[in-house]
């Protein structure tokens, strides 16, 4: 579709496309993924992209893999990452369940990968309305064992195809799997989209080499990757290196945008299809005269506490979380706060978007009474 | 300004084609613009509809509870939207398909026997595209220029001919409608003012 | 007064709704038999699902097993089946009806289990279930529904797509090469001992609709003797998916499906051995 | 005699029962129905055996036979 | 092995064959599970107990199955539940990754069932020494969408036959998955344990009835059980309602242990094996004057944050989070306290068990200067 | 100066250690090939894994593969095994080996790649992930160690029990009514088109042993041919969790689970279709 | 009082069942005790090894960094477990299985050819009650009454001669111990105070 | 003339090697080795032909041929 030499134009995708787009000028060559809606315009750009692709480029070898499963792709994934192929996969809610297991599996082994969720509502089958509701999932690690996962969270199709660029940077700095949250909203949706001049094509000939791949010992000693490590000594040691790895993301990695809360007295913390609304609403409020910001986090691990904090300690009267689901990041708020402001919440799960009307309203309620919580 | 269209009908119809021009066109014209296919597809059925949304600032939601603007393509949609468009906005309808009258007096209608002109021009399926053409001269979301250009951006792989017919069927399509909004109140909307620059009123509020 | 003839045959009407005043009035439509409610189905026009549906209520009806019966449906475009099936219902997570019929049926050993599943649902991510339910012998009867895609997602490659035929994610045709071929399913099961009957048809006639009705009863019947697994495999039509009109789609499922789907009784433990296997005479 | 009725809001068109009719005695109506379907009709023309493969084959239940002797 | 008839007598019994012992007495007649370190002795004993009952009591029909996988497991009991049977699956940290598709689904479709997950170190394959690294997991919901489940933490092999006999009712109360989280140490070591009159054996006859089971519809309007919801504000109003059997929960279930709190101006709060230590930690700091409390919690979610609190506004000077892991609960803790105190973290992730020795030098290190979080 | 003569044809010896002067001093043991580090193995006295780990190495080495080859263990007894093999090697999660394979292999199409898995990795949880692969005709090889029982968890019932064995989880013996029959993987995957080689043998005597490197040796040859998905099966003894002695266990190989398990080629698309199929003549 | 026993072995010589057997008996006496088996089922082996902690308080860890007592059944357990005892504990070692002493001086060791008593006294398979005796005799956690009553309990299921031999066993493992003990410091021991009411002091301490 | 090596710490006394044996020229040492394992020797009394069906079988590559001739 779009070919590396073109100069920046505006196209418009449908945010799956953007982000399937955006992958494939990444360097990403590995997709595998199993359809599940409201993300099957993803697998199936990919499908096509990577078959254009080898046609073009046979010597990138492109990878498409309509897998069995989630699971399986999953571990696909696994391996196509130990070679050092940038890779990614792609789910909803349910699938990203299934997939738990593996993205512990990569963390634990340091191994980088793209995931990327269009959370559907739930518990269970729910539906595939817009909806947030696997924030905890994504941020404290649905999987078992200390790790964490670093989460992107874009609000416009733009957001989808730059942090979906960026994603695969992050998974290979890091050496840690990466998810891109989404909802059907943000996966159906188009925009315009520009593919800047300083986001081009890469080829995986120039993608910077990775001297931990596994591609057989030819020339150097045979090595390899496991994420069993018995001895408790052992295994803590290797947490620790795992931790301080993170610690060192939650000091550089933290990103939000900011708007109109230099001077606000009332915060609204709203991230991806629900900070559209917010910046909606906050701004009705302020045509109102009400005082009120928007702190986007556009990480959702590490999340911006440091942000929130100063903000708390610049005098807030009181914040509010707005997710759509029934509170998961009110948690992240409250601890970043700890205490300093009042700390509100308001969420519609289920799959209803609530117009910036109706938040509005909510914002207006509390701002005229900010020290009681609901 | 702030404008949500909303564009339904059964599969097939060319529903989606018609949200996808109009967003296309309106980004040409740099404005904020989402388009919003409704995806049901959990869920089988034989409709389809889209949400367009152009505005000169961000845009909220791409989906819209009260469109502005509604075009209906056959009579499932008119049955399901009647109810929908916003009080004062305007509806436009594809008479060839439809039962009857939409039920209400606070929107502004448009009828169009669109499948039939189509037919009679030479193919049912530019119906959709005439239908297209109508819109813009009854909303002024975008002008005719930008949406020719935009068509023959859309269809550049395709073959020269089938720009040209989607071409035609638009301008056919404005072409009627602006001549029979002229027998109403098509003058008075021409003469409206822009509430921003490059933004243009929704037709019949 | 009109009298009805369904395909379904009188069966003892215990659970049909109160006898009312207006049986004058025709009801429509009345060739439903009792086990499947009033309500208009959400699947697209010629959707095989919904005749294998009524086939499946019939069979329930005449066998009188209705309420004893607890049915499995699938994610998948059956994921609705609650909606139009009498009997009691549980929805099972994508591709994991065999392990939640197998829940069912160890607890209420008396109870008629079945699941309800398409291709993906069945031979792709529930793949496991299906081959270990099949080789414990779970004595549950399995409707599976093959129409070589992914219905409800929108017409994705399933395990059961020919080669070369070009769907949503194998936009340049099924490859061998790199897809695989179609998996057979039946053939597959066979060599089990845990099964006790596999049979496939095809859902694209008359014929093959009365045929599909005997294999769905024949399954039950093997459940109700406890002989063990029992899997119908029908080959039925997407018109969506394979963006062809019901007429045609019955078309394809004949010249095209059926000769890689072969259809056949695959297994029979109550039969003779000679009868058994192979492709059988329509 | 037996008869066939078809009911038009039930049924959506889908022209499997026109197709096997053995002898063509059901066709698509021009007229949409309230779904948007055009549905399937009984032509005036043809005389009906009542053999029921039409009934059969309706995916959504649109069709019955009734006996037109107990009418 | 023990009889219903036999009057309560003190046995020797491994933690995992306390909760089997206890789980056959609650009434549960069905487990379905896989084989995994370190808590094979528990289908083990499973395998061999239903057999036992089989014979003693055919009319109950007890069933034992070893799946082909922790996810047929999972969905082999969200069948079982639905008949009304009590049931129970166990695993440990990677096979209970595996089921947090089918927890979402049993949590949505309010299906009660028993979780039981001996925990291992992680991420990946990780080790099987004692960890409590999948805090997170259990207490977040690791499945999609908006639910929780219930989460208890013994810390004896008694408490692991308590809380798995009690599980079964709340599960059944609440129609809500119930976990019991353990690890290698409370799943391996043998303790007295001691059935008392009020958990005697219970024979599926005589327990409650449940309405809603699903048994074929003689006699009865058919029905069905589902998850999936398509429209958002019946999915809304489906969520809303499980929000407030949430809320209700964590009204009245929250359960925590104290250990001479009353007067402590430093509080240790620890789980399950951690406790262990901590007790005794602090029982050597008040040997040598140090006026430590310990807050044990006994349900992790709902989580007893208001003990936590109040204990925070009654003026303790610091918080400690001792946890085996690399802090989890420790977020708990600060969303608990909320500021009103300096809240510590110490934790040794990977199967390190810390000696009290060890835990009472950091409680004084820290004893001695409470403000500063390290 | 003593000659060492090993089961292992001499092999260009370039990743040798290099040559000590101590050369005249004999270092044990020196049976081992050079593609096996020098490690003593964690498995138990008279473990089938040990052998296969040396035939594996030994084919590798013999081929001249071991620099291009990537392993992929499993969770099993075998998830060391990157301490033995000298070559690269990355861990999968359990029973997911052959997705992980896959992944490796569709990035590097000239790279050798097998996993290594066990009988409940492969034949149980991994069901799903064997039989796609297999049908997809990924080009890897797989070494399947049949074990009859769950090794490293401490002897639970595998797919593979035998009927009446006992085990932890099958303390009565494994019961057909309940528990099924053995599964027989490679009869059950003989029927799929992407498979081009599948053979059984058994590990519990010298002709056992050398008849299964041959098969081992094939299944690489045909990967490097690029035709398809091959898997080796071979019975194999697990003395601790059979609580017989490596003797005893030979034993029962022979007398019960090969009556079960009959060793064979079960598919091979480079023999003349006469050769194929059937208990071939030990 | 707290006491940690480390009994290791091989797999098949009966080490756990005589770390079950001190704890079920140290259960009767009403005391405080937790037996963790090591399980390290996810690498093989031969050896096993199992911790008794006996207490009159609640035991924070059923693992012991540096156990009081250890039992040693054979070579490879001396080896590994050499420097694991707590400085002025006490080893007990099956001579018959071990090459070679204890290269340690700030323990108290005894050894003990128990695989040969037992061969002598008709069977192998009694070394490790012998030796569980013999600890008893050296480390009085739990009173041989209170261990004869418990083998009594623990193999009640089976018949009343497996019972005898292995109260036989524990008897003279304890006889022997008391004799060898006596020759040095066992008389010093009988009179030890004990810390506790029913708890007894570690011998060799 | 070949010759049986057997490294005693390497071996885990499987008795495999000594099944094996077509001359019975194996036997299980009384005494453990340092893994405490019986470890698998040479009898003294019989003589091996060197036809490498103990290296072949044995699972811990414990053995080895040397040929004797080039000592
Ligand atoms: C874990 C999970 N993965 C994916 C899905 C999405 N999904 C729903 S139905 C379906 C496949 C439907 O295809 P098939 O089973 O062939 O049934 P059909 O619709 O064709 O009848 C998929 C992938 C899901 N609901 N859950
Ligand atoms: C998801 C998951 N479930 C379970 C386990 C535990 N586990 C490790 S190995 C194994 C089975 C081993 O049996 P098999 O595959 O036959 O290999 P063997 O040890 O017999 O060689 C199991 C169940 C695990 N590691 N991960
Ligand atoms: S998509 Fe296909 S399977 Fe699904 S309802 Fe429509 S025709 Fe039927
Ligand atoms: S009953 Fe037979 S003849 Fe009559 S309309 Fe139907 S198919 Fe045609
Ligand atoms: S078969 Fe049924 S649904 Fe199809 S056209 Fe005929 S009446 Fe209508
Ligand atoms: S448990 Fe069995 S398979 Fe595992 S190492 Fe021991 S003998 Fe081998
Ligand atoms: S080489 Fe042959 S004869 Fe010699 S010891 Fe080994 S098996 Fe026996
Ligand atoms: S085969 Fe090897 S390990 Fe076994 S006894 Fe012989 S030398 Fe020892
Ligand atoms: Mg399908
Ligand atoms: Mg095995």
């Amino acid at each position: 579709m779009t070919k590396s030499k073109d100069k920046p134009r505006k196209q418009l995708l449908r945010g799956t496309e953007a982000v399937g787009e955006a992958a494939i000028r990444a360097g990403c060559r590995f997709y595998a993924g199993y359809p599940i809606t409201p993300q099957n315009e993803l697998p199936e750009y990919m499908s096509r992209r990577m078959g254009e692709l080898r046609a073009e480029h046979p010597e990138e070898n492109p990878v498409f893999i309509q897998s069995e499963s989630e699971l399986s792709a999953i571990n696909m994934l696994l391996g196509a990452s130990v070679t050092g192929a940038r890779c990614m996969t792609s789910s909803s809610s349910p699938g990203i369940s299934l997939k738990q297991e593996g993205i512990s599996f990569m963390a634990g082994m340091e191994l980088p990968a793209v995931v990327v969720n269009i959370m559907r509502g739930g518990p269970g089958l729910g539906n595939i309305a817009p909806s947030q509701s696997d924030y905890y999932q994504a941020t404290r690690g649905g999987g078992h064992g200390d790790y964490r996962t670093i989460v992107l969270a874009p609000a416009t199709v733009q957001e989808m195809a730059d942090l979906t660029y960026e994603a695969f940077d992050l998974a290979d700095k890091y050496r840690n799997p990466v998810l891109v949250v989404g909802d059907g909203m943000m996966g159906q949706m188009m925009e315009p989209v520009i593919f800047r001049e300083d986001q081009p094509m890469r080829l995986v000939a120039k993608l910077p080499p990775k001297p931990w791949a596994l591609r057989g010992a030819k020339g150097r000693p045979s090595r390899f990757f496991r994420s069993l490590i018995l001895p408790p000594h052992e295994m803590e040691e290797h947490n620790w290196r795992l931790y301080r790895k993170l610690q060192k993301i939650e000091r550089k990695e933290p990103r939000a945008e900011l708007v109109s809360v230099d001077d606000a007295d009332f915060v609204v913390v709203a991230f991806g299809t629900a900070a559209r609304i917010a910046r909606s609403a906050v701004k009705r409020c302020r045509d109102k005269g009400l005082k009120v910001g928007l702190i986007r986090p556009i990480t959702l691990w590490p999340y911006p506490s440091q942000v929130i904090r100063e903000t708390a300690d610049r005098g807030v009267q009181a914040f509010l979380s707005f997710e759509m689901n029934m509170g998961q990041m009110v948690d992240d708020v409250r601890l970043a706060v700890e205490g300093r402001a009042p700390v509100h919440f308001f969420g519609r799960p289920g799959g209803v978007v609530p117009t910036p009307v109706e938040l509005a309203g909510v914002i207006r309620r509390i701002y005229n009474n900010p020290a009681k919580t609901m | 300004m702030l404008i949500k269209t909303l564009f339904a009908g059964a599969g097939g119809q060319g529903v989606l084609s018609m949200g996808y021009c109009l967003a296309y066109a309106a980004m040409q014209e740099d404005l904020h613009v989402t388009y919003m296919p409704a995806y049901g597809a959990e869920v089988r059925g034989g409709t389809a509809n889209c949400t367009v949304v152009v505005s000169d600032e961000d845009i909220a939601s791409p989906i819209a509870s009260s469109p502005d603007n509604i075009v209906i393509l056959n009579n499932p949609s008119l049955v399901r939207f009647t109810n929908f468009g916003r009080p004062g906005g305007s509806y436009l309808i594809n008479s060839s398909l439809v039962n009857g009258k939409l039920k209400r007096s606070d929107v502004t209608s448009l009828y169009m026997p669109a499948s039939e002109l189509a037919e009679k021009s030479g193919s049912l399926r530019n119906a959709n595209m005439m239908l297209l053409g109508a819109f813009i001269a009854m909303s002024g979301v975008v002008t005719m220029d930008t949406m020719q250009a935009a068509i023959a951006d859309i269809f550049a792989k395709k073959n020269k001919k089938v720009i040209d017919i989607n071409q035609q069927a638009v301008q056919s399509g404005y072409d009627w409608a602006a001549a029979e909004l002229g027998k109403g109140r098509a003058a008075k909307k021409k003469t409206a003012k822009k509430p921003a620059p490059k933004a243009r009123a929704a037709a019949g509020r | 007064m009109a009298k009805a003839t369904t395909s379904a045959k009188a069966a003892p009407a215990k659970k049909a709704p109160a006898p009312k005043a207006a049986a004058k009035k025709r009801e429509f439509p009345a060739a439903r038999p009792s086990t499947m409610k009033k309500a208009v189905m959400h699947y697209c026009p010629g959707c095989g699902h919904s005749v294998i549906h009524r086939l499946v209520a019939e069979v329930l009806q005449e066998k009188g097993l209705a309420e004893k019966t607890i049915g499995v449906p699938p994610a998948g475009c059956a994921v609705l089946a609650y909606f139009y099936f009498d009997v009691d219902m549980v929805e099972a997570a994508h591709g994991r009806a065999c392990a939640t019929a197998t829940g069912i049926k160890r607890v209420l050993p008396n109870a008629t289990v079945f699941s309800y599943q398409g291709d993906g649902d069945l031979a792709a991510i529930g793949t496991a279930e299906l081959v270990h339910s099949a080789n414990r012998g779970e004595k549950i009867t399995v409707i599976f529904v093959n129409n070589a895609v992914y219905g409800m997602t929108g017409g994705q490659m399933a395990p059961t797509t020919m080669l070369g035929q070009k769907t949503t994610t194998s936009p340049f045709g099924r490859r061998a090469e790199f897809e695989g071929h179609p998996v057979r399913v039946c053939e597959l099961l066979s060599g089990l001992d845990g099964v006790a009957y596999l049979e496939r048809t095809k859902l694209n006639s008359p014929a093959g609709i009365k045929k599909t009705k005997k294999a769905i009863a024949k399954a039950f019947d093997i459940q109700e003797q406890g002989l063990g697994f029992s899997l119908v495999e029908i080959l039925s039509a997407c018109p969506t998916n394979w963006k062809m009109n019901p007429v045609q789609s019955w078309e394809w499922i004949e010249n095209v499906m059926s000769k890689t789907f072969v259809p056949g009784v695959y297994k029979d433990v109550t039969a003779r051995k000679d009868e058994e296997g192979g492709e059988d005479a329509d | 005699m037996v008869k066939v009725i078809i009911d038009k809001e039930w049924c959506k068109g889908c022209g499997l029962c026109v197709h096997v009719c053995p002898k063509g005695g059901l066709q698509t109506a021009k007229k949409l129905n309230e779904k948007g379907y055009f549905p399937a009709e009984k032509c005036k023309t043809v005389r009906c055996t009542g053999c029921g493969m039409c009934m059969l084959v309706c995916p959504d239940m649109a069709i019955q036979l009734v006996d037109d002797d107990e009418i």
